[in-house]
């Protein structure tokens, strides 16, 4: 008799499950992407990944008497997952991913209450996390013409094989810090990217190609109303507008913004991490402001500080500040815009 | 037609499934054997009963008058005869009873004498006054007394009055026949109310998916008042809310703290109107209101009803499907699920869905919020429903009024789009009576406070006024030894009384008289009470006459005042020993 | 050795004069916590926090004499106020806590006594010596003051029954699924 | 100039007192659950941490170290910090009876709140001057209220989250604290930028 015990009565077709699903399926473009650069290794990272993800998630579940069904199939575990994988060196041994899957799943999210209730990104959290612990593994990329089969790759990330130095090369972000920190001034910018070898057209080699493909994933979502344009837009002109001063003061110490928008995990961050709603800001302005300043504070640390690259910190420092910005930046509401 | 039109934030467009309920003209409900016509049927203060059990009454009949200035009268639906004035099941989403008057239809009809009068010929005070007494309220669905409404503001001129027949509700369609079929009341009815309010203009707004209704009004309009305004809006709801609707045709926003009035705007419904006119050029008080019968049922149709009607009975009228599961009062998006049958159609009852499980799917298991603002996006009144949910689910009801949730409308569109099915709405009306009966609490903790001080502060005077005569008395005793003690004024009565009663025995202190007189009470009441315990059910009738004299003659003993001559005769005779249990 | 001790003397002196100057400046009189507190606390006077009603209870509280737990008829709810306004952990209630009720006179049994006239704080007793007595109901805060006094047990205390103008949209419950 | 400002923000955030130097976590544990609060101790503290990194400048300078008493200094610092402790303790009593209550114990806990303490300490280990141990005070101040307050605004979300029984209170709150320490790390290095 009460089946239906409260209104509205109707509902509309939505579920979270689909919006999670859309998130993967807009990430396939960048992974692709990925496979062409790289090789099928990020494959396997991602189903690694998601192994470590949906079996964290199972227990979890299971200790805190969640019904196990429906919120390991909602998909988010996955999302994160996926996340993680593409953030971390493709050919990180698997228990590195599996140990940052697991701080996602277990601290980030679970001991703050499962989906929805986690104030940090758990992928980022990951991130940052792993990248303390484990610097060295963390700078590990591939150098680009490296071509191993699947094979060989799968032992590397099984730890079968030994990890041999030509993969221990860098990101086109890292590699241009620290030649410029080697430089001591003696080397600039243009020169640095002049080589065609380490950087592509316009930022990466290679990887400029992948960062499209997380642009064209990204616009699809905000054509899907998945995500709104406000964080995204903010996001990368917060990043843009910090390289374009100190690029056009002075371009022999500073990459042009372009180059800094395809590197690393600028256009990923921009449209999968800072548009994340649960850590996110959600008021129109809340979305500019934390925006605007991750994207900033991405690129004070990817230039200035220690780590390679900023996004994920900078993502981090920013969730701290969402409720504040939440809380100051609450639209009037109906009937409050009435002169008086 | 050509109105400049505003847009309100947010909305959505459900399904709106109102066709199948307007293929037949509104027609008659039949007249049940019973009638259970509740006395508080407006928001505000509830009706007196004017009518006891067998009396009989007229059509028309007062039988609950206003006791409020916000409250509005009830009336007998049909003539016939009063079977009692009891609880009976409300329409009420708690399923809980309320004072109603049952009436036995005689089958006659016979309405009181009519007294039509022009409201042009009297001032406006009494027309609101006619219009309480008529029972007007609000029929959207708020039932809020009219006449309440229709005082402009002192210093805003009113500007505009909204006629609302938008009808945004799905499945409802009460207006849409109303303004098809009787146009011309409804247009003669909005003088009525333009002539009170003194309104500039007036604006009469359709959803544009009722091209008939639209039709008929527009026809009536340019044949008795060519300076209204039917103005065909957007469908999206919720357009028919009374704040949407001002804001969609005048482009004002009434916030939740404001009266609409004091922004020079006032609206009403299509079908208050319609009660209006007929309650003053007809003088006939509200006595029925049409229901949409739809849904799950075989022959969806719209129906006059009289009020009072139990649900049971109109349902049936409309033949449900074999798989309808329970039935909803209101529309689908803001009604609720009718908890029992035998509830009467009130004066709230614009429509009855029977609902089953193909037609509305039971929702999805709840799922966290996962912030993701969709609900934000459809708020008509750009609330943050997820920090409400936040916030109402954690029982933090300080930070939901920050959060402006007395703003809510409790429209329904968050929990619609909710991604994570979480019943929204449901949240935030558990937020709010909560904070309502914390309200109430406070204020009867502030009452208490006051008493309790004026309690002490009285005491401290008697003390005092007590400690003076004291030493008053003594000082005179010692000064005048041969004047005789003031005491023994107060106790002159005489001192002697019957021999039997403790209580009258002679005595000089007054203390002591009452000390005994306790005493005995006690040593009374507990031979009673050892009596009573344990012959509940099994002892014999004998020795509960003789409990019954015993009783009966302790009362006769008291001096009867009005409270006790009520207590006996309220509590019926054989009460003594029963009361154990 | 000697310089230090005279430099810590020297400081002893300055601070000291420093913090009895602002000792005498800064007086604080009266407590305007206690009114805080008390706007917290229910106001039913019963007394059965020790205290003999509800202001002498807030300023127990304020001064730190009393604990935050001890009013059953305020509930969690209002230990948790009182916790929030005092930034003091919350505590679960000393005694149990119990629905609300009012007193009801049962009115064959009553002698007219006074006594629970003159026990109620707050005046809800209506009556007169060898009358009948009985509650005005929407004043009655529960407090259960009158039922000890009365010498023939006629007051009993009853729990105020749901009816449609107190009743309350419930928490949303929902049986989640157990999808296996 | 620009020294000055790398001082001051590395005070801030890059050496941030609590997040980085984990010291007055008490304080930060304590005084976090609302954002009221919060902001009331953030202020209280920035304004005795201020005041006694200056007050200790000059008694280390002109009274400690010309008559070589430096191993007096810990016992003089305490001496300071209490004493200017008590006397904001009073001022808020008078000006603000709520926020007194609402501080309550850890008021005077500003006293023993090692931050208070370390900074002037850190001050000289570091040859900072007049100036610098003001900035550096200040600075580290800012960046306790700061924190303070980003950590009140997430407690205060956490709170209605639906956190593992066993996690709840002070448990999540650690791991919250030792989150946001996490991100904080990623500031490392940007002090040392030339």
């Amino acid at each position: 008799m009460m089946a239906w015990s409260t209104p509205p009565y109707l509902l509309a077709d939505v579920s979270v499950r689909r919006v999670m699903l859309q998130v993967l399926v807009a990430l396939l473009p960048g992974i692709a992407a990925y496979v062409w650069l790289i090789g099928p290794s990020i494959l396997v990272q991602l189903v690694i990944a998601t192994l470590a993800a949906l079996l964290g998630e199972a227990v979890m579940l299971r200790l805190r008497r969640r019904p196990l069904l429906l919120f390991l199939t909602d998909g988010s575990a996955i999302v994160s997952a996926w996340l993680i994988a593409l953030a971390f060196p493709p050919l990180s041994p698997w228990w590195l991913t599996v140990v940052g899957v697991l701080f996602a799943i277990v601290i980030a999210k679970h001991l703050y209450g499962g989906l929805g209730q986690n104030p940090f990104n758990p992928a980022m959290i990951a991130f940052a996390a792993c990248i303390v612990s484990f610097p060295a593994l963390m700078s590990q990329w591939p150098a680009l013409g490296l071509k191993l089969s699947l094979a060989e790759q799968f032992e590397i990330i099984a730890g079968l094989a030994p990890r041999i130095d030509a993969m221990s090369g860098a990101t086109p972000l890292d590699a241009l810090k620290t030649a410029l920190k080697l430089g001591e001034g003696a080397v600039d910018v243009p020169t640095l990217l002049a080589n065609q070898d380490v950087f592509g057209n316009f930022a990466g080699r290679g990887w400029e190609w992948v960062s499209v493909g997380y642009l064209l994933g990204g616009l699809w979502l905000w054509q899907r109303k998945i995500i709104t344009w406000q964080t995204p837009v903010a996001f990368v002109g917060g990043l843009t507008l910090l390289a374009a001063i100190l690029w056009a003061w002075n371009p022999q110490q500073f990459a042009s913004p372009l180059f800094h928008l395809f590197s690393g995990g600028s256009l990923l961050g921009a449209f999968f991490i800072v548009t994340d709603p649960v850590s996110g800001s959600t008021t129109f302005r809340g979305k500019l402001i934390f925006g605007f300043l991750a994207g900033a504070i991405a690129y004070v640390i990817r230039v200035f500080g220690g780590y390679p690259d900023g996004v994920a910190f900078a993502v981090l420092l920013m969730n701290l500040c969402v409720p504040l910005i939440d809380m100051y930046t609450q639209p009037p509401i109906f009937g409050m815009k009435n002169p008086k | 037609m050509l109105a400049q039109l505003f847009r309100f934030k947010g909305g959505v467009k459900p399904q709106t499934n109102k066709t199948i309920s307007v293929q037949e003209p509104i027609a008659q409900a039949p007249l049940p054997a019973r009638l259970f016509v509740p006395l508080h049927q407006s928001i505000g203060g509830a009706p007196n009963p004017l009518v006891q059990a067998g009396d009989t009454v007229r059509k028309g009949q007062l039988i609950g008058g206003a006791d409020a200035w916000v409250s509005a009268a009830v009336h007998a639906p049909t003539s016939g005869r009063v079977l009692a004035v009891e609880e009976h099941v409300a329409a009420h989403p708690s399923g809980l009873p309320t004072l109603s008057v049952v009436i036995e239809p005689d089958g006659r009809d016979e309405w009181i004498e009519r007294r039509p009068v022009d409201h042009q010929s009297l001032p406006p005070e009494r027309v609101r006054e006619l219009l309480r007494d008529a029972g007007v309220v609000g029929l959207g669905g708020a039932a809020f007394p009219s006449h309440a409404k229709l005082t402009p503001a002192r210093s805003v001129a009113m500007e505009q009055l909204v006629i609302n027949g938008a009808e945004c509700e799905p499945f409802m369609t009460c207006d849409d026949m109303l303004m098809r079929e009787r146009a011309d009341e409804i247009v003669r009815g909005i003088a009525i109310f333009r002539e009170l309010l003194a309104a500039r203009e007036v604006l009469i707004g359709i959803e544009d998916n009722k091209q008939e209704a639209i039709a008929a009004m527009h026809e009536a309009v340019l044949r008795l008042a060519p300076d209204y305004r039917v103005v065909a809006v957007p469908t999206r709801y919720p357009a028919g809310g009374a704040k949407q609707l001002i804001r969609v045709l005048t482009g004002k926003e009434v916030p939740a703290s404001r009266r609409s009035t004091e922004l020079g705007v006032q609206c009403f419904n299509v079908a208050t109107v319609y009660t209006a006119y007929r309650a003053l050029a007809c003088g006939e008080p509200v006595l029925s209101r049409i229901v949409t019968l739809t849904g799950n049922v075989e022959r969806p149709r719209n129906w006059e009803v009289s009020l009072g009607t139990p649900m049971r009975e109109v349902v049936a009228l409309a033949r449900p499907r074999a798989d309808t599961g329970s039935f909803l009062m209101g529309g689908p998006m803001m009604g609720f699920e009718i908890p029992d049958l035998d509830a009467p159609v009130v004066k709230a009852t614009n429509c009855i869905i029977a609902a089953s499980p193909g037609l509305f799917p039971p929702p999805p298991p709840e799922m966290p919020c996962i912030r993701c603002g969709a609900c934000a996006e459809v708020c008509p009144h750009e609330l943050q429903p997820f920090e409400l949910y936040w916030f109402s689910r954690a029982r933090n009801f300080g930070k939901t009024q920050e959060y402006y949730i007395f703003d809510c409308i409790e429209c329904g569109c968050c929990s619609y789009v909710c991604p994570s099915h979480i019943p929204l709405v449901q949240y935030f009306r558990f937020a709010k009576s909560e904070i309502w009966a914390r309200e109430r609490e406070k204020q009867a903790a502030d009452a208490a406070k006051e008493r309790f001080e004026l309690r002490n502060a009285r005491a401290e005077r008697e003390q005092a006024e007590k400690a003076e005569r004291l030493a008053r008395a003594a000082s005179a005793r010692t000064s005048e030894k041969k004047a005789p003690p003031e005491r023994t004024n107060a106790v002159d009565s005489p001192p002697a009384a019957a021999a039997g009663e403790p209580a009258a025995a002679a005595a000089t202190d007054a203390d002591a008289i009452r000390k005994a007189a306790i005493a005995a009470a006690m040593a009374r009441a507990r031979a009673q009470r050892e009596l009573a315990q344990p012959k509940n059910t099994d002892r014999l009738s004998a020795e509960q006459e003789r409990e019954i004299a015993a009783v009966e003659a302790r009362r006769g003993a008291q001096p009867a005042t009005p409270e006790a001559t009520a207590g006996a005769a309220g509590s019926g005779a054989p009460a003594g020993p029963q009361r154990g249990e | 050795m000697i310089t230090a001790l005279a430099i810590m003397a020297l400081g002893a002196i300055v601070l000291g004069a420093a913090l009895g100057y602002a000792s005498i400046r800064f007086k604080v009189e009266g407590d305007p916590l206690v009114e805080k507190i008390e706007a917290i606390l229910p106001q039913t006077q019963c007394g059965q926090c020790g205290y003999p009603g509800c202001k002498p209870y807030a300023a127990a509280i304020s001064a730190g004499e009393a604990d935050i737990n001890l009013c059953p008829p305020g509930g969690m709810d209002g230990v948790r106020k009182l916790a929030d306004l005092l930034g003091r952990e919350v505590k679960p209630l000393e005694a149990e806590e119990k629905p609300k009720q009012i007193a009801i006179i049962d009115e064959q049994t009553c002698i007219g006594c006074t006594l629970c006239i003159q026990a109620c704080p707050v005046d809800a007793i209506l009556g007169a010596a060898k009358q009948m007595h009985t509650i005005i109901e929407p004043l009655c805060t529960g407090c259960e003051l009158c039922v000890k006094p009365c010498p023939v047990e006629c007051i009993s205390m009853q729990p105020i029954a749901e009816n449609i103008d107190n009743w309350k949209w419930k928490y949303p419950v929902f049986e989640i699924k157990r999808a296996a | 100039m620009t020294h000055y400002l790398f001082l001051l923000v590395g005070a801030v955030l890059v050496n941030n007192v609590v997040l980085v130097k984990i010291l007055g976590l008490c304080p930060f544990m304590g005084v976090s659950k609302k954002l009221e609060t919060a902001f009331g101790m953030g202020a209280a503290t920035t304004f005795v941490l201020t005041v006694a990194t200056g007050a200790s400048y000059i008694i280390d300078h002109y009274l400690l170290l010309p008559f070589g008493l430096e191993y007096l200094r810990t016992l003089s610092f305490i001496v300071t910090i209490a004493a200017i402790v008590q006397l904001t303790e009073m001022v808020i009593q008078k000006t603000s009876p709520l926020l007194h209550q609402v501080l309550g114990i850890y008021l005077p806990l500003i006293t023993t709140n090692c931050a208070v303490l370390g900074v002037p300490l850190l001050n000289i280990a570091n040859r900072h001057d007049f100036v610098e141990s003001l900035l550096f005070g200040a600075g580290s101040a800012v960046g306790f209220s700061f924190v303070l307050v980003l950590f009140a605004g997430i407690r205060e979300r956490v709170e209605g989250a639906d956190v593992p029984l066993h996690f709840r209170g002070a448990a999540i709150a650690m791991v919250t604290a030792g989150l946001m320490s996490l991100a904080f790390m990623g500031f490392a290095g940007l002090d040392r930028y030339q």
